[in-house]
């Protein structure tokens, strides 16, 4: 592992010694399954972004193609809305259209050349009005018994939601770091110019990323669902900047190429730790958003300085 | 036309024949109806002038680039080459001019990319198989790279085996043998390098054909078997380098009597008394120690090593690029500030950094404003910028050293790379206070005719009582420039020797120095 | 623009016909402001005309550029609106823009206390509900349900609101008057069911069965701090109390999961608001007849708990209650 | 000091100007080609939309957007970006509340001023720390929300006298805003000062290429600084004119321009990665934006469509407005 790796899980261990010493209850068994699952959805999320991270795009997506998909999900499961009981299919239909909305950000950046920042931000608007088309006025409610155990029911001490995510982070990483997908995309960040030059088109493997990150933000938004027990309109707003935040927090940078799922997991980790951390300490719901916001310059601002060198660029 | 460039009957050892290429792009006829023809087994040069349209007719056969116009036959057979896969599929791969490794991937994906063949099965990597694929192609070329190690974690001439190694593997993809296309690969290696590289494409020779481009004349004539001269686009003939010399060369490439000689010339005018310039002492950095050094004023100072000797880090350090951990550098008596370029700016040093492109240019902006950018200053009234003063200070920078652009306002990335590097020494002069100029190949990638103008404009400034610090491209250019060389090994100066006009050392005696 | 100095109530002249109506909400993506433009809707096609629904986000700035931009189009003069201010802070720059225009407003939920429909001419009514009151009611039903002691969590809404800082009161008040409960903890969850389930999660953690308990300031959030119980294989052992009444709440509620919740009827506020602006600009209602009570006032509501949630499972809203006589049926008190 | 180099230029004939080409002069028109066919559409489906009064309202609503996204404009040429303007504009807005019983007109100046200076030191974070600006500003972001929500109690702040910050809010001859005016005025400082002094170029090259920028010996660092310390101060006026318009102060009150000044200075045709891109064009993209957010909901398209139009539309305008000549990769 090398220094700029090393960073943030230390960052990471050292905020969990500094909260398990100013407070008894984060150090129990129960608050870290607790962090565990709270991280999940965050954690699946964050494994879209990170793709889109790596190629150097950004994609601000996350809080309208979730909205869609939450929506979609609740009224084609076992719900308090209509007759539809499509279990797994439903869940399944609700992923696909989630990946389907990415795969339109990932054409309009190949096709049109617009800057992914732009297109992620259309199309998330996209999404949400196709969430508020589907909400029609009233919530559907989460029946299926199934969907629902994902929230409540428990392997080993964790929840079935944190056991999606882990598997979910696996996956990711080994696309990452086995599939031709995931090299690509690490490529692409890297170099994109000279993909073409060794004859490899990037814009299927862009588009591909973008669908991807789109898939994972439509589990995710089942995974909220789950949890909230209805299609929620806004069930993604939250995710847009966390899962970016906790991507670069964890050493994922923006400039693409660098970095990875495993570092973005951390980031997560790091981010909801905090969170939990702060709610347990008694910290001022007023000033927790500030000193989150602090910590988490201090720590990318401390892992960053064993690398720094002039003439360093830094966007 | 060329003489020689067309052959009557496709003799069978032909293996790559181009008929009538023509590619125009807006405002630039780059290939005007180009005649070539690559035989097997042989090493092919190509020459000419920066901007003759060498690289755009390489490209042309590797599938990057599209022909408005003109055949391509390969081995008779005529091919319509859509992209790089094409031409691989068809036995012809290419060595980019610039760089072209994905820097954040393993050597080894960067050697299988793009054909990765065994080494994905289904999308999915065998990273063992990858290894040994790319294991393979090291071997050949006789490299002890570990294929698994980061790009950007290898060294500059280990990046260019890579890139050969990766070439070399269109082999796997033709039973026929391969046609090997080298865009410039020697502009950036060091001597030893050069050699080992060279040592490679006469092995090469053995089973492919390969084509060779490069602006260092004699090199060309070394290690290739036939020489084409283009110009403006088109094929003006054909010379065997056993019986030429680089003169005839470059009379062809630019269709006219060469004037080449980067030896010191007779009439040097100088300060009778030698003027302490710049002054160094116990200077250390990351990469160097126990600097000392002094220039005086219009000397010519070329400091020699190879790679990773520290003289391009000392360079740095010197324009306050790089930090220092020790030591003092007086300019003119008075202590330079080495926090940063701009303290050194100020103070009258200039530096031309080698990697132009990068560090240099700022390509989408226009000459004027490349010019004028480290001497804002130039051509305003207190803050405030006067247009036609400074467009006029511009224009007179420009004829003065006949920089070739449409006009001021043109993109410099639109400029050939000769006059894009006189537009950056131009930078340092608007300002007419540069005392000092630190000079990081200043002739990388250009012409013969280019580099002889940057020669003459070093020997003008030099004239001038501008003290100047070479690290040149090649050992010629550093003896035949300085008055005096500078040894540096390992971070430290090993050695100095006096380079007078009339007792130039030769290059052996350097190289002896060096390692 | 304050009370014209002659103080001539502006007269309703305008033709029913010309009327043009605007409701505008947060947007329809929350149960509770859909059935408001429901109502609206239920309440034109009453009179046979169209409502213009207008959503902003939850921006104040986007809520007040509508606004801007409606009454820049056009005679505005018979243009009613019934508009749910963002924030306290929205309230003042719509008025004015509204009375400049001469059209007429009415407001609901939000408004700072110094500020007064009588001083204008064309606002005619601001309504809300007695959020202390609300919270109160919630909080006795849930420390009834726990038997008169043990621990509490309050989960609160959006910080800046009075909505949230009113019902806190309310549970404030409540604890005050049962020395048996103790508040373990107070938490914002910004009205939303997601963070009021991670909040939730982490206090059930912080103080485990010491929590008997959850007051929530909206309903959402009381879903979501029943989703963190359920999840944590406490539902049913811990009494959960909204406000708002929303479809899932009341559904709650009827099935004993949630203790109590506080209506204030969505479809009758989206219809009530256009109803009485449409009274004064025809003229069927003079603003001379208007009590000052009438032009601030808490609107009645309705405390569900287990007994008469089945009274609210199916939201029906009578347009009776939309005559012109009736309009101020639900004046509960004078503003406070 | 020695007598300096004295290679003097020859002064012979001026070369030809090489300007812009046709096409590079038609991309840099097409932001209000897309503002036109945007009026154009929205009067089609409501005549009424292209009245004086409404096009008055339009352009009043989309000034204290101009005003912040011209700002951060800066801050996107250098190469970064300041996702802090909002959450600033919001606290300034509170403080200016705060302020104004006290101070009167002075507390505007000094609410730019504060802006300006918390701008300063995320700049200086970011140089001197070495941390990417999108991960500052989201702490600087945080931060000020955190403290606005502190110092007002988490309730908007009245403001019973605004006597001083009228002209922020009132109508000149009845038709122009006063708040463009200030818009306009802002952008037209700002163009004339990067384009009269060497500041143009050096935020360009700084934009373009950061390496070859500091080895030009351009102040690179301080030139940051002040760019997030510009984007502090234009965010801080434009909390002034938000205040202006609502009589009151809140601690999120800005909170959601952030995405819509972004657009902006997209739509405007500024490169995000840096370098390309111009301040009048950032001001033409806020007259888009706000005709989307607003124009669309009132020409009456409901709520789920606005939302899908306003996705699509933004992305279509993108596309339209994009010199493609400018940025190599998209990225
Ligand atoms: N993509 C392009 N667009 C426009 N003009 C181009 C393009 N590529 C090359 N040119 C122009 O075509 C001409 C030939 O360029 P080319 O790169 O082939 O020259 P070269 O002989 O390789 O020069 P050098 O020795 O500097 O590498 C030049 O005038 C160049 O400016
Ligand atoms: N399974 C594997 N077997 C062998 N080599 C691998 C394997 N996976 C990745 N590599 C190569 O080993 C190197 C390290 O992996 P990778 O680039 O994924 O990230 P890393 O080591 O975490 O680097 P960093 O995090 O510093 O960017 C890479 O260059 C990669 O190409
Ligand atoms: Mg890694
Ligand atoms: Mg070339």
């Amino acid at each position: 592992m090398s220094v700029r790796d090393a960073g943030p899980p230390i960052a990471l261990l050292v905020i969990v010694v500094v909260l398990s010493l100013l407070s008894p209850q984060f150090r129990t068994t129960g608050n870290a399954l607790n962090i565990l699952d709270a991280a999940a959805v965050l954690a699946v999320v964050t494994c879209g972004t990170t793709f889109v991270l790596l190629l150097g795009s950004i994609d601000l997506s996350a809080a309208g193609v979730m909205g869609a998909s939450s929506l979609v999900v609740a009224v084609l499961v076992e719900n308090s809305r209509n007759n539809l009981d499509l279990g797994i299919l439903g869940i399944l239909i609700a992923v696909v259209l989630a990946a389907a909305l990415g795969c339109v950000s990932g054409l309009l950046v190949v096709l049109l050349k617009v800057p992914s920042f732009m297109t992620t931000l259309g199309v998330s608007a996209i999404g949400l009005g196709i969430a508020t088309l589907v909400f029609d006025g009233v919530q559907p409610g989460v029946v299926d018994p199934s969907l629902r155990s994902w929230a409540t029911g428990r392997l080993l001490g964790l929840t079935y939601l944190t056991w999606i995510a882990v598997v979910c982070v696996l996956i990711a990483w080994f696309v990452q770091r086995y599939t031709r997908l995931g090299r690509y995309a690490m490529a692409i960040g890297g170099a994109e110019e000279v993909l073409a030059l060794s004859g490899v088109r990037v814009g299927p493997y862009k588009v591909a990323v973008f669908t991807m990150a789109g898939a994972f933000y439509g589990l995710g938004a089942v995974m909220v669902t789950s949890q909230l027990g209805s299609g929620l309109v806004q069930s993604g707003a939250s995710y847009t900047f966390a899962s970016i935040t906790a991507a670069v927090v964890g050493g994922t940078l923006l400039v693409g190429g660098r970095g990875g799922v495993l570092h973005s997991t951390v980031g997560v980790l790091l981010l909801t730790v905090l969170t939990n951390g702060l709610v347990l300490i008694g910290v001022s719901p007023y000033v927790q958003g500030g000193v989150q916001g602090l910590i988490v310059v201090v720590a990318v601002a401390v892992a960053a300085a064993p690398l720094r060198h002039r003439n360093q660029v830094v966007k | 036309m060329s003489a020689e460039g067309v052959v009557a009957q496709r003799s069978p050892s032909v293996v790559l024949e181009v008929r009538g290429l023509v590619k125009a792009y807006p405002g630039v006829t780059a290939l005007d109806g180009v005649d070539l023809e690559v035989r097997q087994n042989e090493v092919l040069g190509l020459a000419g002038e920066n901007g003759a349209g060498k690289s755009t007719l390489l490209k042309t056969l590797v599938g990057l680039v599209r022909p408005d116009a003109g055949e391509i036959y390969v081995r008779g057979q005529r091919v319509r080459l859509r992209n790089v896969v094409d031409a691989a599929n068809h036995g012809i791969g290419m060595v980019f001019q610039e760089q072209s490794l994905v820097p954040n991937l393993t050597a080894a994906e960067n050697i299988v990319l793009g054909c990765e063949g065994p080494a994905i099965r289904r999308g999915v990597y065998r990273w063992a198989t990858m290894r040994a694929l790319a294991q393979e192609q090291l071997d050949k070329i006789g490299s002890t790279i570990d294929p698994l190690a980061r790009t950007d974690s290898l060294t500059f001439a280990e990046r260019q085996m890579v890139e050969i190694a990766k070439v070399l593997r269109i082999e796997q993809r033709t039973h026929n043998s391969p046609v090997i296309i080298l865009d410039e690969p020697t502009s950036v290696l060091e001597p030893s390098e050069i050699e080992t590289l060279f040592e490679q494409v006469r092995r090469l020779r053995e089973f492919a054909s390969v084509i060779f481009v490069s602006h260092r004349l004699d090199e060309v004539l070394d290690v290739c078997d036939r020489v084409y001269v283009l110009r403006g686009g088109q094929s003006v003939g054909e010379v065997r380098p056993a019986d030429a010399v680089a003169g005839d060369l470059h009379r062809m490439m630019i269709g006219s009597e060469s004037h080449e000689d980067h030896y010191h010339g007779s009439a040097v005018t100088r300060d009778e008394t030698p003027r302490e310039r710049l002054t160094v002492r116990g200077l250390a950095g990351a990469a160097f120690r126990d600097v000392d050094l002094d220039v005086h004023a219009g000397e010519i100072v070329a400091v020699v090593g190879v790679h990773g000797s520290g003289r391009e880090e000392l360079c740095k350090a010197l324009f306050g690029a790089v930090a220092t951990t020790a030591g003092e550098v007086t300019l003119d008596g008075e202590r330079l500030d080495l926090t940063g370029p701009r303290a050194a700016c100020a103070a009258g040093v200039g530096y031309v950094p080698a990697e132009r492109k990068v560090e240099g240019m700022v390509g989408p902006m226009s000459v004027a404003d490349n010019m004028t950018l480290a001497k804002q200053r130039v051509g305003c009234a207190g803050p405030v910028i006067v247009p036609k003063r400074q467009n006029d200070i511009v224009d007179k920078w420009i004829s003065r050293l006949s920089i070739r652009t449409p006009g001021r306002r043109t993109a410099i990335q639109r400029l050939s790379g000769g006059n894009q590097q006189k537009v950056i020494l131009a930078r340092w002069l608007v300002g007419g206070d540069v005392r000092l100029l630190l000079l990081d190949h200043p002739t990388r990638g250009l012409d013969v005719g280019a580099r002889s103008e940057v020669y003459r404009l070093m020997r003008e400034l030099a004239g001038t009582g501008v003290a100047t610090l070479l690290l040149a491209d090649s050992l010629e250019e550093a003896i035949g420039m300085a008055d005096r060389v500078v040894v540096m090994s390992d971070g430290r100066i090993v050695a100095e020797v006096p380079c007078p006009p009339d007792r130039k050392p030769s290059p052996l005696d350097l190289v002896k120095e060096m390692v | 623009g304050d009370t014209d100095a002659d103080g001539s109530a502006a007269a309703g002249t305008c033709d029913p016909a010309d009327v043009k109506l605007v409701g505008q909400v947060r947007n329809e993506s929350n149960p509770y402001e859909a059935s408001w433009l429901d109502g609206g809707d239920l309440f034109a096609a009453s009179v046979g005309l169209k409502q213009q629904r207008l959503t902003y986000d939850g921006e104040s700035t986007k809520q007040q550029e509508q606004i801007r931009q409606i009454l820049a189009g056009g005679d505005t003069t018979c243009l009613v609106m019934n508009v749910l201010p963002n924030g306290d802070s929205d309230t003042l720059p719509i008025v004015r823009a509204a009375d400049q225009a001469k059209a007429f407003l009415v407001t609901q939920w939000n408004k700072p206390a110094e500020l007064k429909p009588a001083d204008y001419d064309r606002w005619i009514s601001h309504l809300t509900y007695d959020g202390v009151e609300s919270g109160r009611q919630i909080a006795d039903a849930l420390f009834e349900a726990m038997g008169g002691s043990g621990g509490v969590i309050a989960l609160q809404g959006v910080l800046d609101t009075a909505a949230a800082k009113d019902r806190f009161a309310g549970l404030e008040a409540a604890l005050g008057q049962n020395p048996g409960i103790k508040l373990l903890d107070q938490q914002t969850a910004n009205f939303s069911r997601a963070e009021a389930l991670a909040v939730t999660k982490t206090l059930l953690t912080k103080h485990g069965d010491a929590i008997t308990g959850i007051w929530a300031a909206n309903d959402d959030m009381a879903l979501g701090a029943l989703e963190a119980l359920g999840q944590a294989g406490r539902a049913g052992k811990v009494a959960v109390v909204g406000i708002d009444a929303v479809p899932d709440a009341v559904k709650a509620v009827s099935e004993s999961q949630m203790t109590a919740t506080v209506s204030s009827d969505g479809p009758w506020q989206g219809g009530i608001g256009l109803a009485i602006g449409y009274c004064v600009a025809t003229g069927e209602l003079d603003m001379a007849d208007i009590t000052d009570v009438q032009r601030a006032f808490f609107a009645e509501q309705f405390l569900i708990t287990s007994k008469n949630a089945g009274d609210f499972l199916a939201p029906k809203t009578d347009p009776a209650g939309f005559k012109c006589d009736n309009v101020f049926d639900r004046v509960a008190a004078p503003l406070k | 000091m020695s007598a300096p180099v004295t290679i003097r230029p020859s002064s012979d004939a001026a070369v030809v100007k090489g300007g812009p080409t046709r096409s590079e002069s038609l991309t840099s028109l097409m932001p209000v080609l897309a503002l036109v066919s945007l009026v154009i559409a929205l009067a089609a489906a409501k005549p009424g939309f292209l009245s004086q009064p409404s096009m008055t309202a339009v352009v009043d609503a989309a000034a204290p957007l101009a005003v912040l996204a011209a700002g951060a404009t800066i801050a996107v040429l250098c190469g970064g970006i300041d996702l802090s303007i909002a959450a600033l504009a919001s606290l300034s807005s509170v403080l200016l509340a705060m302020w104004l019983p006290t101070l009167g007109g002075l507390a505007s100046v000094a609410v730019v001023g504060v802006a300006a200076a918390a701008g300063a030191l995320q700049g200086a974070a970011h140089v001197f720390l070495r941390i990417p600006s999108f991960i500052v500003t989201l702490g600087g972001m945080s931060l000020f929300s955190s403290i606005a929500l502190v110092i007002s109690g988490a309730a908007p702040v009245p403001v019973i006298d605004d006597g001083p910050i009228r002209w922020g809010f009132t109508r000149i001859f009845d038709v122009v805003p006063s708040a463009a005016v200030v818009a306009v005025v802002v952008v037209a400082v700002l163009a004339l000062l990067i384009k009269a002094t060497p500041l143009g170029s050096w935020i360009t090259a700084t934009g373009y290429s950061e390496p070859a920028a500091r080895l030009a010996g351009i102040p690179v660092d301080p030139l940051k600084i002040g760019a997030f310390c510009v984007s502090g101060a234009c965010a801080g006026l434009a909390g002034v004119l938000l205040v202006a318009r609502t009589f009151s102060g809140g601690p999120t009150m800005a909170d959601s321009l952030l995405l819509p000044a972004v657009a902006a200075i997209v739509v405007g045709g500024t490169a995000i990665t840096g370098g390309h891109g111009g301040l009048w064009r950032t001001l033409v993209g806020a007259l888009v934006v706000t005709l989307l957010r607003v124009g669309l909901s009132v020409v009456g398209v409901s709520a789920a469509y606005e939302s899908i139009l306003y996705g699509a539309l933004i992305v279509a305008a993108v596309a339209l407005t994009l010199d493609r000549s400018k940025v190599m990769v998209v990225k």
